[in-house]
């Protein structure tokens, strides 16, 4: 079964195991502490949001914060219990700040909540399994804590080649996923065997260090009683061959081009921690609640690995690993390569915590003090990922972001390498990790300045364009009252006094039509402010009322309903930039002329609005299929939107063909078509909100049907509901009108 | 609890600290230190005394006037590398305030002015060789020669030595010869067999010293190489330039150059290699660098040794290449994990 | 053809018009604290450097010489070499913007740079011929921009380097360059022109 | 007085030719534009504060291709002036106090349940970052805001607050080493505080 070819990565060093105290005593299982802290954001992306109040009880496995934004996950309750406190704690980060979290009291029933496991998942769509996963909210055990249906999903980018399950642990110290493969043996193959049907790999291999002999026995075991195709390849220890990117370059002998991710080269990643928890998720219904993690370091006693509630407090479990308080000089989350130090015990376990190490003085001595680089250059022939370290400190120290950018910074994965093999003990990860930062914040300024010009600019346009308009106006008027005298005056044919006369009278009517065009693509902007406002309240809404599967639907809408408002905007600055330019060309020969600009304008409208009503369709579309995809309740009402959207879309096309071939354009037609288009996307709005006014009283109605406890607020929410949907079908019904009575005028 | 807060990683190799890898150069040195003693006298010795008490010194000066802690930095045994690398390289019968002048010129001029250890862009040993070099050419210049082949036909004993360095010694000229790269260098019409017969200089005897002397310290440099102090690029790159260029002249022209093995085995061909072109503070910094840094030197020692001015180019080759290596680091930098290929040069942005 | 290869190492190594001669100092350190500025001012040089030797060579035996007027080389020189500066910073500045932007000052500085009227003067003084003033120029002008390169990039380095404060700048930059001379001793003797 | 003539003469028709070269180099040469505004603006911070004593950050931009000093602008601070001296190669010099000092970034919260709906703080607001209509609360875009203080003047009843952008968890980032044996010699290195001001 090791007949696979093991290749190998540039640099890497060989610091002492120091694994075997921890795998001396069997698996722990800590009593439950007196309070579960569980942190907001235990993964990357934005922090959950919480679904629970003060006060409530939970059970155990019930979700107690949602998925906020793609790159977020939900968060479950470890225990059943109270929830005692919604605040910010101490949390496991480098920095020691504190953070949101959610403090659950224990009852110490441990009642489960209602199991939903999918034991069917081989006849299920893959999304459907992926996204039980993410309601079990599971992310990836070893290291960064990224969402795992995001990184599944992101497998189907290119067909993979390969999907390697790491279990390469090449931490110092760390042997929780060692005693995870002993213990979990079975199901880790169960779970692996389930990412391998949900992403459609050929081929799985499982990369294993060989100085874990027991779990390599296990699996070996497991695999042939199962008969099993997995691939276990044992790797040489070396740190740092249990980074993701170094463990693909082991095994595959390809390498993650730089910025992007394995799944860009048809591979796929996943820790084994992440595959029992899918496992659980799957076949059990139990969401990700606990955790193995290593407890060791010589100021513990008892050093040992342990499955723990997440939310336990360290302190909690440095006790019952035995601590020796005097002994303890620093504590470590993570390994000693990686890990970064705690200032208080207080923090509790995440769902990437794999391991607390409390080393005493003598073990983990305090650095010698940093002497001057001599550029030796052996961290050069460490660096796993072929950088130039000391270059990258040079510059580091002088702050020439640039150059450290050119000299691949980034590429940097801070796995210490070079810290470790420095002979002027310089903290060389400490100054990538400022100077990234420095570039990262670099670059959000810019980005930030750039926002601030784009506005700044934007109002500046606005307010000459306002002040345009008003002198327009003002001018308009004066002329209009000018020449209705001169008409009453001379009603005689034209002669050469009437010529400037003719020019004013042709201005002032253009004029209104342009000022028509431009008020009403203000007022287009108008409703889709407060449409955009009304999404983002309804987004706002979804989350408070923890309707989970709208939220992603939401969040899209209000994302689509913000470009077409951006785009309206341009138009409108176009429209009314385009007003004052034109006005002094005009000459009373070409009236012809003049009264094609106004046409030409509406047609180019017409075209935009034609463009933007199929992009509105495709957008629509999209929502549809993910909806679909999610099955949200929901999809009837995008169904509706999107036949709207559709029609629109015609009838654009259609009206965009008719006036088009005719070249000698009347001098209103156009412009009352231009009109006439307002009106018409003005009147699809209201549809499109009176299609979602229904589709929220459905969907209250549905609330109201399964969850009769709260009934009053649901009801209340229903008649606002109603309410609202009254009020859109009255303006919608206006607005028909209006446009019927355009029509007629025309 | 008072716990500790610092930045990953939290373990370091033990043992091998900054002055862990001077010590262990100085070290390194031995082998040749105790040859050239063993052939030319004391006065190598003596020089290395003068030498190590001048850096100490002048190091501890300049750094109590930028009040800087001097315990810490002596500590890290650079300066004392600075001084054992410049007393090796000097002549035996030197006066002492040559010595000084070579060893405060380059600990103050060559390293602390540029902000100390780390920062010099230039080798300190081989400035304050070159200075005292174009300085003082006629104390610089004589060499003892092995007591078999000198005119007294003994070897300098320690006292004339204490003499010839701190006072001045009348008989000095019959313990004195050219080196052998010097007598070849003023084989002025001879062509190089009859140089090689008639030229004391290039005596077997006097040709066999000097390749005892390159033996130890290619011996010393390969004690550096086994315990990974020094990568193997730089000496291989410059001891094959070397080679290819003599080799090239040589068989080009047999008559007037001199074989491969006579311009790796004289003068400080070895020394230069493994001990000089190796310092990392002024040698370029990755592999591919350090190799076109290696045979510049190379190539430059040949063309100096060949044409130039003085008998031995070791110093000027590596300063020339200190004056190079900044630039080459431009261009050879490794190719990163995940690039298709290095980046050169100074061009911000992705990959080429 | 070997007196021609002797004349480029001449210039470029033996007796290098910034290291050896001291020539052309002010441009050296002003110009090199960025690698990017000084590989421009180096082309920018050599163009003028070799123009200017070509059209002073063409001047002086061809307008001077036979009018017996040698004694107005110098101010005619002047004259020559400040065209040739004039014509080069327009077509940088039309051909690029950017290098123009970067080379500032230095640019119409490179009329009092004394290389360039030194080449010119020692071309007539070493009774160079046509191609020999060309070469002599064009090696001269390779000469200064390989030390000025090689100097810009070692200076980013000292820049950075923990320089006591009153060494700070042009000072570094002063004892770096007479470091290098030293270093460029080693090729006293190479070649005697 | 014959070669005095030549002389002169030569002189002359060399300038004469040489000036006719010049000549036709200019007008076959000639280059439009400066594109230097540009630069100058991206390097400045659009923040739009107008403490530089210009209407905005372009403005401020076209004074300095016009010969305005470097150091006018207290939201840039000293990294600003050093990389506008970068760009415009002169001397990179220290801000001006005159119009105003470097500060954290920050900024401008509205105390809401104070606020009357005035509207004047929208209308000050340089990047339309204050929402809010008459009579209505008005709040900040905090995303949008560049702190610029320009809303807090024209406040009637002073419920804006600039307050500093607090460290979080999310931008958290580990400080730079203090460099060679600095950290447990404690030294005073006497020589290097002029560099960190640098």
């Amino acid at each position: 079964m090791q007949t696979a070819q093991v290749f190998s990565f540039h640099g890497g060093i060989h610091p002492e195991e120091n694994k075997t105290q921890s795998l001396q005593l069997p698996l722990g299982k800590p009593s439950l502490p007196k309070e579960l802290i569980l942190p907001l954001s235990q993964h990357i992306g934005q922090a959950s949001v919480p679904l629970v109040a003060i006060g409530d009880q939970v059970l155990k496995g019930a979700p107690i914060a949602a998925n906020n934004g793609l790159l977020s996950s939900h968060l479950h309750a470890p225990t059943s219990g109270t929830i005692t406190a919604i605040e910010s704690r101490p949390i496991a980060h480098p920095s020691g700040l504190s953070d949101l979290c959610i403090v659950l009291q224990p009852d110490g029933k441990e009642t489960w909540t209602e199991l939903k496991p999918l034991p069917n998942w081989q006849q299920l769509d893959a999304t459907e399994v992926i996204s039980h996963l993410a309601d079990m909210g599971i992310v990836g055990m070893g290291g960064a804590g990224f969402p795992t249906q995001v990184k599944l999903q992101g497998a189907h980018k290119k067909p993979l080649s390969h999907f390697i399950i790491n279990a390469a642990e090449c931490e110092p110290y760390i042997t929780s996923d060692d005693t995870l493969i002993r213990e979990k043996t079975r199901e880790l193959v169960l779970g692996i065997e389930l990412f391998q049907h949900l992403v459609q790999a050929e081929q799985v291999t499982i990369g294993i260090e060989d100085n874990k002999p027991t779990a390599i026995a296990a699996l070996n075991k497991t695999l042939t009683e199962c008969n099993s195709k997995i691939q276990l390849v044992v790797v040489p220890t070396k740190y740092p061959s249990g980074g993701e990117r170094q463990l693909i370059q082991l095994l595959t002998g390809q390498e993650v081009p730089s910025g992007q991710y394995p799944a860009d080269i048809g591979i796929l990643c996943q820790n084994v921690g992440t595959c029992v928890a899918g496992y659980e998720a799957v076949y059990l219904g139990k969401p990700l609640i606990s955790r193995i993690t290593t407890l060791t370091g010589k100021a513990l006693n008892a050093p040992q690995n342990v499955d723990v509630l997440l939310g336990t407090p360290v302190a909690h479990l440095l006790a019952y690993a035995d601590l020796q308080e005097k002994q303890l000089n620093r504590l470590i989350i993570g390994g000693p390569m990686m890990g970064y130090t705690l200032d208080s015990a207080a923090v509790p376990i995440v769902k990437t915590t794999n391991c607390i190490l409390a080393a005493n003085k003598k073990e983990l001595p305090a650095p010698a003090p940093e002497q001057a680089c001599i550029r030796c250059g052996m961290c050069e022939q460490a660096c796993p990922a072929s950088l130039l370290p000391q270059q990258l400190l040079w510059f580091s120290k002088s702050q020439e972001l640039e150059k450290a950018e050119h000299y691949n910074l980034f590429d940097c994965i801070e796995c210490g390498a070079c810290s470790y093999v420095c002979p002027s003990s310089i903290p060389l990860v400490q100054y990538y990790r400022h100077t990234k930062s420095s570039i990262r914040d670099a670059r959000e300024a810019a980005v930030k300045s750039d926002l601030a010009k784009q506005r700044f600019e934007a109002r500046k346009a606005r307010q000459d364009a306002e002040a345009a308009e008003k002198e327009a106006k003002r001018l308009a008027r004066q002329q209009a009252s000018a020449s209705k005298a001169v008409q009453t005056k001379k009603t005689a044919p034209a002669t050469k006094t009437t010529e400037k006369s003719a020019l004013n009278a042709s201005n002032s009517e253009a004029a209104p039509q342009i000022n028509d065009t431009t008020k009403k693509l203000k007022v287009d902007v108008a409703i889709g402010k407060s449409k955009l406002k009304k999404l983002q309240k309804q987004l706002v809404e979804a989350q408070e009322d923890e309707r989970l599967e709208d939220i992603s639907a939401l969040q899209l809408h209000v994302s689509e309903q913000e470009k077409a408002l951006v785009e309206l905007e341009t138009e409108l600055a176009k429209a009314v930039k385009a007003n004052p330019t034109k006005k002094p060309s005009d000459t009373p020969d070409n009236s012809v002329e003049k009264a094609k600009a106004p046409a030409n304008d509406a047609l180019k409208k017409a075209k935009i609005d034609a463009a933007i009503a199929k992009a509105a369709v495709k957008k629509v579309e999209k929502a549809l299929k993910k909806a679909e995809e999610l099955q949200a309740p929901e999809v009837d009402a995008i169904r509706q939107q999107l036949a709207d959207a559709k029609k629109r879309a015609d009838e654009l096309e259609k009206v965009l063909d008719n006036p088009s071939p005719s070249t000698p354009p009347t001098e209103q037609k156009p412009a009352v078509s231009a009109a006439q288009l307002d009106l018409a996307s003005q009147v699809k709005k209201e549809k499109i909100a009176v299609a979602l006014a229904k589709a929220k009283i459905n969907k209250l109605n549905k609330r109201l049907a399964s969850s009769p406890e709260d009934a009053e607020t649901v009801s209340k929410d229903i008649e606002a509901a109603q309410q609202q949907l009254v009020q859109a079908e009255s303006l919608l019904a206006t607005l028909i009108e209006s446009q019927h009575n355009s029509q007629e005028t025309s | 609890m008072a716990l500790l807060r610092i930045t990953s990683p939290h373990t370091q190799r033990a043992g091998r600290r900054t002055s862990w890898v001077m010590q262990m150069v100085i070290y390194a040195t031995l082998p040749g230190i105790i040859v050239q003693t063993w052939l030319f006298g004391w006065g190598t010795v003596i020089n290395l005394a003068i030498a190590g008490v001048a850096a100490l010194l002048s190091e501890a000066a300049i750094l109590a006037m930028r009040r800087r802690p001097i315990r810490f930095f002596l500590q890290d045994y650079s300066a004392l590398l600075t001084a054992v690398l410049l007393g090796i390289a000097l002549p035996p019968t030197v006066p002492w305030w040559v010595t000084v002048t070579a060893v405060s010129f380059a600990i103050v001029f060559a390293k602390q002015i540029y902000g100390g250890l780390g920062n010099n862009p230039f080798n300190p040993a081989m400035v304050g060789y070159a200075i005292v070099l174009v300085s003082f050419p006629v104390p610089m210049s004589q060499w003892l020669g092995v007591s078999s082949v000198v005119a007294s036909g003994e070897m300098l004993s320690f006292s004339q030595s204490l003499q010839a360095i701190f006072h001045q010694l009348p008989v000095i000229d019959s313990y004195t010869m050219a080196t052998p790269l010097d007598g070849f260098k003023h084989k002025e019409l001879l062509d190089s067999q009859s140089a090689f017969e008639t030229l004391p200089a290039l005596q077997a005897a006097s040709i066999d010293s000097w390749l005892w002397v390159n033996l130890a310290y290619l011996m010393g440099g390969l004690a550096l190489l086994w315990l990974r102090i020094i990568t193997w690029h730089t000496p291989a790159a410059l001891l094959g330039a070397l080679l290819v260029m003599s080799g090239l002249f040589y068989v080009f022209d047999t008559s007037n150059a001199a074989s491969p093995f006579f311009h790796l085995t004289t003068g400080a061909a070895m020394f230069g290699a493994f001990f000089i072109a190796t310092d990392p503070v002024s040698s370029c910094t990755s592999n591919r660098g350090k190799l076109i840094y290696g045979a510049g030197i190379g190539i430059l020692i040949y063309i100096i040794r060949t044409w130039g001015g003085y008998p031995d180019g070791v110093a000027f080759g590596v300063l020339l290449m200190n004056f190079a290596a900044p630039l080459i680091d431009y261009y050879t930098q490794p190719r990163t994990y995940g690039h298709k290929k290095a980046k050169t040069g100074l061009k911000i942005g992705g990959d080429h | 053809m070997t007196e021609y290869l002797l004349i480029l190492v001449s210039t470029i190594l033996v007796n290098n018009f910034v290291l050896v001669q001291f020539l052309g100092l002010c441009p050296f350190m002003g110009v090199s604290g960025k690698l990017e500025t000084s590989i421009g001012m180096a082309m920018a040089t050599t163009f003028v450097l070799t123009l200017s030797s070509l059209c002073s060579y063409l001047t002086y035996t061809y307008i001077l010489q036979p009018f017996g007027l040698e004694y107005l080389q110098t101010i005619s020189f002047i004259l020559v070499i400040a065209v040739v500066v004039q014509f080069t910073e327009m077509v940088v500045h039309k051909t690029s913007p950017l290098l123009y932007r970067v080379l500032g000052i230095f640019l119409p500085l490179i009329t009092t740079n004394c290389a360039v009227l030194g080449v010119a003067l020692q071309n007539i003084s070493k009774q160079n011929g046509f191609v020999e003033s060309i070469l002599y120029g064009f090696g001269a002008a390779v000469g200064f921009s390989f030390v000025l390169i090689l100097f810009s990039a070692m200076r980013e380095r000292i820049n950075v380097a923990d320089v006591p404060v009153v060494f700070r700048g042009s000072a570094i930059g002063m004892i770096t360059a007479g470091l290098m001379a030293l270093a460029f001793m080693g090729f006293t003797a190479l070649v005697q022109i | 007085m014959f070669t005095v003539l030549l002389a002169i003469g030569i002189l002359v028709v060399l300038s004469l030719i040489f000036g006719g070269i010049l000549g036709y180099a200019k007008v076959r040469f000639h280059v439009e534009g400066d594109p230097i505004v540009d630069q100058i603006d991206a390097l400045l911070p659009q923040t739009q504060c107008g403490q530089c004593g210009h209407p905005g950050c372009r403005p401020y931009a076209e004074a300095i291709s016009n010969g305005e000093a470097i150091n006018h602008c207290p939201p840039g601070g000293q990294a600003t002036i050093q990389a506008l001296a970068d760009l415009l190669d002169v001397e990179a010099i220290p801000l001006d106090g005159d119009h105003g000092t470097e500060t954290a970034q920050r900024v401008a919260v509205i105390r809401e349940d104070e606020c009357i709906g005035c509207t004047k703080c929208i209308q000050a607001c340089p990047v339309d970052a204050i929402l809010g209509a008459a009579k209505q609360m008005h709040t900040v875009i905090a995303d949008e805001c560049t702190g610029c203080d320009l809303c807090v003047e024209p406040c009637p009843v002073d419920c804006i607050d600039m307050v500093d952008v607090g460290i979080t968890a999310k931008n958290w980032s580990w400080d730079k080493p203090q460099g060679v044996a600095a950290q447990s010699l404690n030294i005073i290195a006497t020589d290097r505080s002029t560099e960190v001001s640098q």
